[in-house]
């Protein structure tokens, strides 16, 4: 048997002068920032170019990469709701070469964005179900994105509770989010901070994620759970779940391994048989189990 | 497959001043500083020829050590994106062992997976590959382990065949390949059945599928570890592979201008998964080293439909430490 | 650091090129020398960007190359004279380095031409105008550093 | 049994070492081993063949774990050693040395004092065949020179094999990896490989053990080590001999005199 030097898309497709550059990403002007602890930003981005705005889509759990131009990408999930048309929004950390250059950008200025890239939270499954969120740190963008897009579509589902924890209070994000969560009737909001980190006037709780989560015991029948935050926390909250009887394929976890191109080329993501990047970034526990701990 | 033309020896330097007159550049086995590499070659006269393996890697060609994917211009606010012109250089990559040039597959089904990668593919649109078959194998080769063979024709345009006269009996494998013969025509004579110098002769010392059957039972044995124990870290084993792929995206700017360049990169850095919190999921060089096996003979064959090892041994060779790829690969097949 | 450096206009009849020269001075001695030399109303070449650091201590050797690489077709690095580092040691610490430096910029095979070294108080101000003068013609004369500057691209397909 | 299988026999035997590091046969040349029982000490050896510093092996995590070792070691092994230990990345009974030179007695050393001692009468400095190519690079003009390097480090293709080969480039965060801001480019082009090369001659200055492994590591045979070994003799040129030759680290780039000389400072 033969085999063919350029395979699959470029062989049976068009000449390489017809393919698009896959690196290229859109050009996206800052609409909106938003300072939400220290060191972390949110960035709501508006596409330059109209026409591609319109024709942009994404699902919700999907992520993008971010140019800072002179200094590089870096990888974050797109923490809007895809129900939220015009514009996508980011929320990162300052930690490294990128991420600071994009912390000095202000409204007005251009970054890049490719993407959408990655799997998808199902929420066309967990029709009829009710949903818990966990969330840590600075975790919570990518469960933002599902949170706003379920409560988009509130009677799809049962109840919503969503547990958020920070090592203190400083370090919560979306604050302005978590009390308008906290003022609605049709969900539930658990905001803990670790002990040690509250302040003050402090009215939230007062714990570790996962002790919350086992204290609050969600009903798992017809639910759902959604873990997303430092790994010592998910390592720590899913045998909390699992003991509150949620199957392994109803909890769900997103993985945040190192990438460089999003489109399972570069083998940075590559954990066992997976590409996070490609069948990530979304995981059951069930799927999880299958991989290596390489992540 | 049989030979359609033979070429003589002394056709060779001729052939090469048509392929130079048609604009394209030759890369072959050239001697270098105490090794012979891939490189630019002007004539045939600087053809190596003598060595098993050249100890770069011919995959620059087309998957270049650095090269820009994207370019931008900067004033004040302003950003311009731009994209890079398409390589346009045709390149004739002479002399490669059949081996090497079977590489190529595994290389564009990885780049290509999914979603085309323009950069690579438009090289390789401009890049006819000519290998020379095996006479001459050394201790690290094991192409006939993972399905290649002194012969192998995967990845070629021409195949050149050794005659004990002297010259070579000339293969046509592709179009490209036959175009290659047009740019000469009268140089290439029908083939004769001119005795051709044997074959090296390369013992299968295990089978690529008795390493792929092994691999998923073998993810936490401590042969990893054992095995990368000499390891040091240094990416010259992916870098002189033909097949490895892996890449790392990075900007170059300064007030006004930038560009993106996409440059090789090695999972056997420790750097190559390091998450900006200081997490590593593969802390050790046990894992890595482990990744680059699994990668290559289980999850490739799996994800990609192909191996990503050709069997040529670079890897071996261009080891400060000796890690014999042959010999650990032996060693994990044979292990119950 | 970029190239946003403009071309200045040029001084001399019928000459077209105008060196760009990157100088890295000490915040104590040099800089001071170098305000002296406007205070005193001396006039120089004005072809020349100064840098100020704390100390010379404190200039990588790298940043030398950096000012190469982006442009730089010449580079002064100057501060205090032995013995008068505000730090005490900066300057000593900076000379060995420099000396070595040299040593493997010539071994590499980069023009020491286009490289100068020197000790300028605060109080010598009409040394630091001399020295400018002297290195930008001196640099004027070599021409541009494309040689460098080109390797800035070169490699990249 | 030659004697160096036997002194390490004996060491493992009696449990004052866990490991002994040296070279074995490999496919073709010699590799390095990691001879962790008595049975397995006749793999050891030692001829001209075996030139990785084997230094490098004792920061790495995996091998200090396998508890304490023994080094085979040549003369520029153990000069690694000693510099090591004044760089405080080894304590002084941490590791022991075997030390040997070709045709030589083999020698037990327990401490880094040990060592140092032993060190005293062996001259530092490169290679008889290293000087000569020194030589010839000195007597060539700037321009050659330039041509030279170009030419050689056009070729490298930046795999850090240099970098992982050699007993003093053990930080953890190179020069290389900090990017805040990006400080020598990531990418093999002339400028990055020429930044990167002269960024390790001038961090090795004064610290360089002349065994020249990152040469030699080279998979291209790019002579890198020329860079460091050239660094280290203008150190010794400009600042003395110091204390290396006589078996004590000096830390020549980060200290002075104040009659250090030199003719360019204006």
């Amino acid at each position: 048997m033969m085999e063919k030097v350029t395979m699959l898309a470029s062989d049976t497709a068009s000449p390489a002068s017809a393919q698009a550059n896959v690196f290229k990403p859109y050009l996206m002007r800052i609409a909106r920032t938003t300072d939400e602890a220290p060191g972390v930003r949110t960035f709501r981005l508006e596409f330059v170019d109209g026409a591609e705005g319109a024709r942009f889509n994404f699902r919700t759990g999907q992520f993008g990469l971010y140019s800072a131009f002179g200094a590089g990408e870096s990888t974050f999930c797109i923490a809007s709701s895809p129900t939220r048309k015009g514009y996508i929004e980011c929320t990162f950390r300052e930690m490294g070469r990128v991420t600071s250059a994009l912390a000095d950008c202000e409204v007005g200025d251009f970054v890049g964005f490719r993407g959408p890239y990655g799997n998808t939270f199902p929420i066309d499954e967990w029709k009829g179900k009710s949903l818990i969120f966990v969330a840590g740190g600075i975790a919570l963008p990518p469960l933002r994105s599902v949170i706003w897009n379920c409560l988009d579509r509130r009677d799809w589902f049962g109840d919503i509770i969503v547990v958020y924890g920070a090592r203190t209070v400083k370090d919560l994000v979306y604050k302005q989010e978590l009390e308008e969560w906290d003022r609605r009737q049709d969900m539930k909001l658990v905001v803990t901070v670790d002990p040690g980190g509250e302040s003050p006037d402090w009215k939230g709780k007062v714990g570790f994620v996962p002790h919350v989560v086992e204290a609050l015991a969600p009903p798992s029948e017809e639910a759902v759970a959604v873990v997303c935050g430092p790994p010592i926390m998910i390592k720590l909250s899913l045998p909390v779940l699992e003991k509150l009887g949620f199957v392994k394929d109803a909890i769900y976890t997103t993985l945040e391994n190192r990438m460089k191109c999003g489109l399972g080329k570069c083998g940075r993501c590559n954990t066992g048989k997976s590409y996070v990047c490609k069948d990530g970034p979304v995981y059951t526990l069930k799927e999880l189990e299958t991989l290596p701990s390489e992540y | 497959m049989s030979p359609e033309y033979q070429i003589g020896e002394g056709s060779l330097e001729a052939l090469f001043a048509a392929i130079t007159a048609d604009g394209r550049r030759i890369w072959g086995p050239r001697a270098a500083a105490g090794c012979i590499e891939i490189g630019e070659i002007r004539s045939a006269g600087e053809l190596a020829r003598d060595q098993v393996h050249p100890i770069s890697s011919a995959k620059a060609a087309a998957f270049p050590r650095v090269e820009k994917i994207l370019s931008y211009r900067m004033d004040g606010k302003d950003v311009a994106i731009d994209d890079p012109p398409l390589p346009a250089r045709p390149t004739v990559l002479f002399g490669l062992r059949p081996c090497e040039a079977r590489g190529f597959c595994a290389l564009g089904t990885i780049l290509n997976w999914g979603t085309p990668d323009r950069f690579f593919n438009a090289r390789m649109e401009r890049t006819t590959v000519v290998s020379i078959a095996c006479t001459r194998s050394d201790e690290a080769c094991f192409c006939t382990a993972v399905g290649g063979g002194p012969d192998h024709p995967a990845g070629s345009d021409l195949l050149l065949h050794p005659l004990a006269q002297g010259g070579y009996d000339v293969v046509v494998l592709s179009d490209k390949g036959r175009a290659l013969v047009a740019l000469a025509p009268d140089r290439f004579e029908p083939a004769r059945g001119a005795a051709r110098i044997a074959l090296a002769k390369i013992e299968a010392e295990f089978q690529a599928q008795e390493i792929t059957e092994q691999l998923p039972r073998l993810f936490d044995h401590p042969i990893w570890s054992e095995q990368s124990l000499r390891c040091l870290g240094c990416g010259a084993c992916a870098y002189v592979c033909p097949t490895c792929a892996c890449f790392d995206i990075q900007d170059e700017a300064d007030a006004r201008r930038g560009v993106r360049l996409r440059c090789w990169d090695s999972c056997a850095f420790r750097l190559f998964t390091l998450h900006a919190s200081g997490h590593n999921p593969r802390e050790t060089q046990g894992q890595r080293w482990r990744q680059r096996v699994q990668h290559k003979f289980s999850y490739m064959p799996e994800r990609l439909g192909v191996l990503g090892c050709v069997g040529c041994g670079k890897c071996s060779r261009a080891c400060p430490v000796d890690m014999d790829f042959k010999e650990h690969l032996t060693e994990i097949a044979k292990f119950s | 650091m970029g190239t946003s450096v403009t071309t200045p206009t040029p001084l001399k009849e019928g000459s077209t090129f105008e060196p760009k020269i990157t100088a890295f001075v000490c915040n104590w001695c040099t800089y001071a020398g170098a305000d002296l030399t406007g205070t005193s109303r001396i006039r120089y070449q004005p072809n020349v960007r100064v840098i100020r650091f704390p100390c010379t201590g404190r200039i990588d050797f790298m940043l030398i190359l950096k000012a190469f690489a982006h442009g730089s077709d010449g580079v002064i690095v100057s501060g205090c004279h032995p013995n008068d580092c505000h730090y005490t040691t900066g300057n000593y610490l900076a000379r060995r380095r420099w000396i070595v430096f040299r040593d493997v910029l010539e071994f590499t095979g980069i023009d020491l031409r286009r490289l100068t070294f020197a000790w300028v108080s605060a109080a010598e101000g009409a040394k630091w105008a001399e020295l400018v003068d002297e290195v930008t013609d001196r640099v004027r004369a070599l021409g541009p550093y494309r040689e460098y500057q080109a390797l800035a691209s070169a490699g990249i397909e | 049994m030659d004697e160096l299988q036997e002194k390490a026999k004996q060491l493992l035997e009696a449990g004052t070492v866990q490991v002994v590091i040296g070279h074995a046969a490999g496919r073709g040349g010699r590799r390095p081993v990691f001879v962790r029982s008595p049975a397995q000490a006749g793999k050891l050896v030692h001829d001209d063949g075996c030139w990785q510093n084997l230094a490098t092996y004792l920061g790495k995590p995996e091998v200090r774990k396998l508890g304490r070792a023994a080094v085979v070691a040549s003369p520029p092994v153990l000069r690694a050693m000693v510099q090591l230990g004044a760089e405080r990345q080894l304590g002084n009974d941490e590791v022991m040395a075997l030390a040997v030179v070709t045709g030589g007695p083999v020698r037990t050393l327990a401490t880094l004092a040990a060592i140092e001692g032993h060190l005293a009468s062996l001259p530092d400095e490169p290679p008889a065949a290293d000087r000569t190519e020194l030589g010839r690079l000195a007597a060539m003009t700037v321009p050659e020179r330039r041509a030279f390097w170009a030419e050689q480090l056009d070729r490298c293709v930046r795999c850090y094999a240099c970098r992982a080969s050699c007993p003093m480039c053990y930080c953890e965060r190179c020069t290389m990896e900090c990017n805040r801001p990006q400080w020598v480019p990531v990418a093999s082009h002339a400028l990055g490989n020429l930044e990167y090369h002269i960024v390790r001659a001038m961090h090795l200055a004064g610290r360089c053990v002349q065994c020249g492994t990152c040469g030699k590591s080279c998979p291209l045979g790019i002579p890198v080590h020329l860079l460091t070994l050239f660094a280290e003799r203008s150190v010794q040129q400009h600042f003395g001999q110091g204390g290396k030759a006589s078996g004590k680290p000096v830390f020549a780039m980060s200290t002075f005199r104040p009659e250090d000389s030199e003719t360019f400072i204006r």
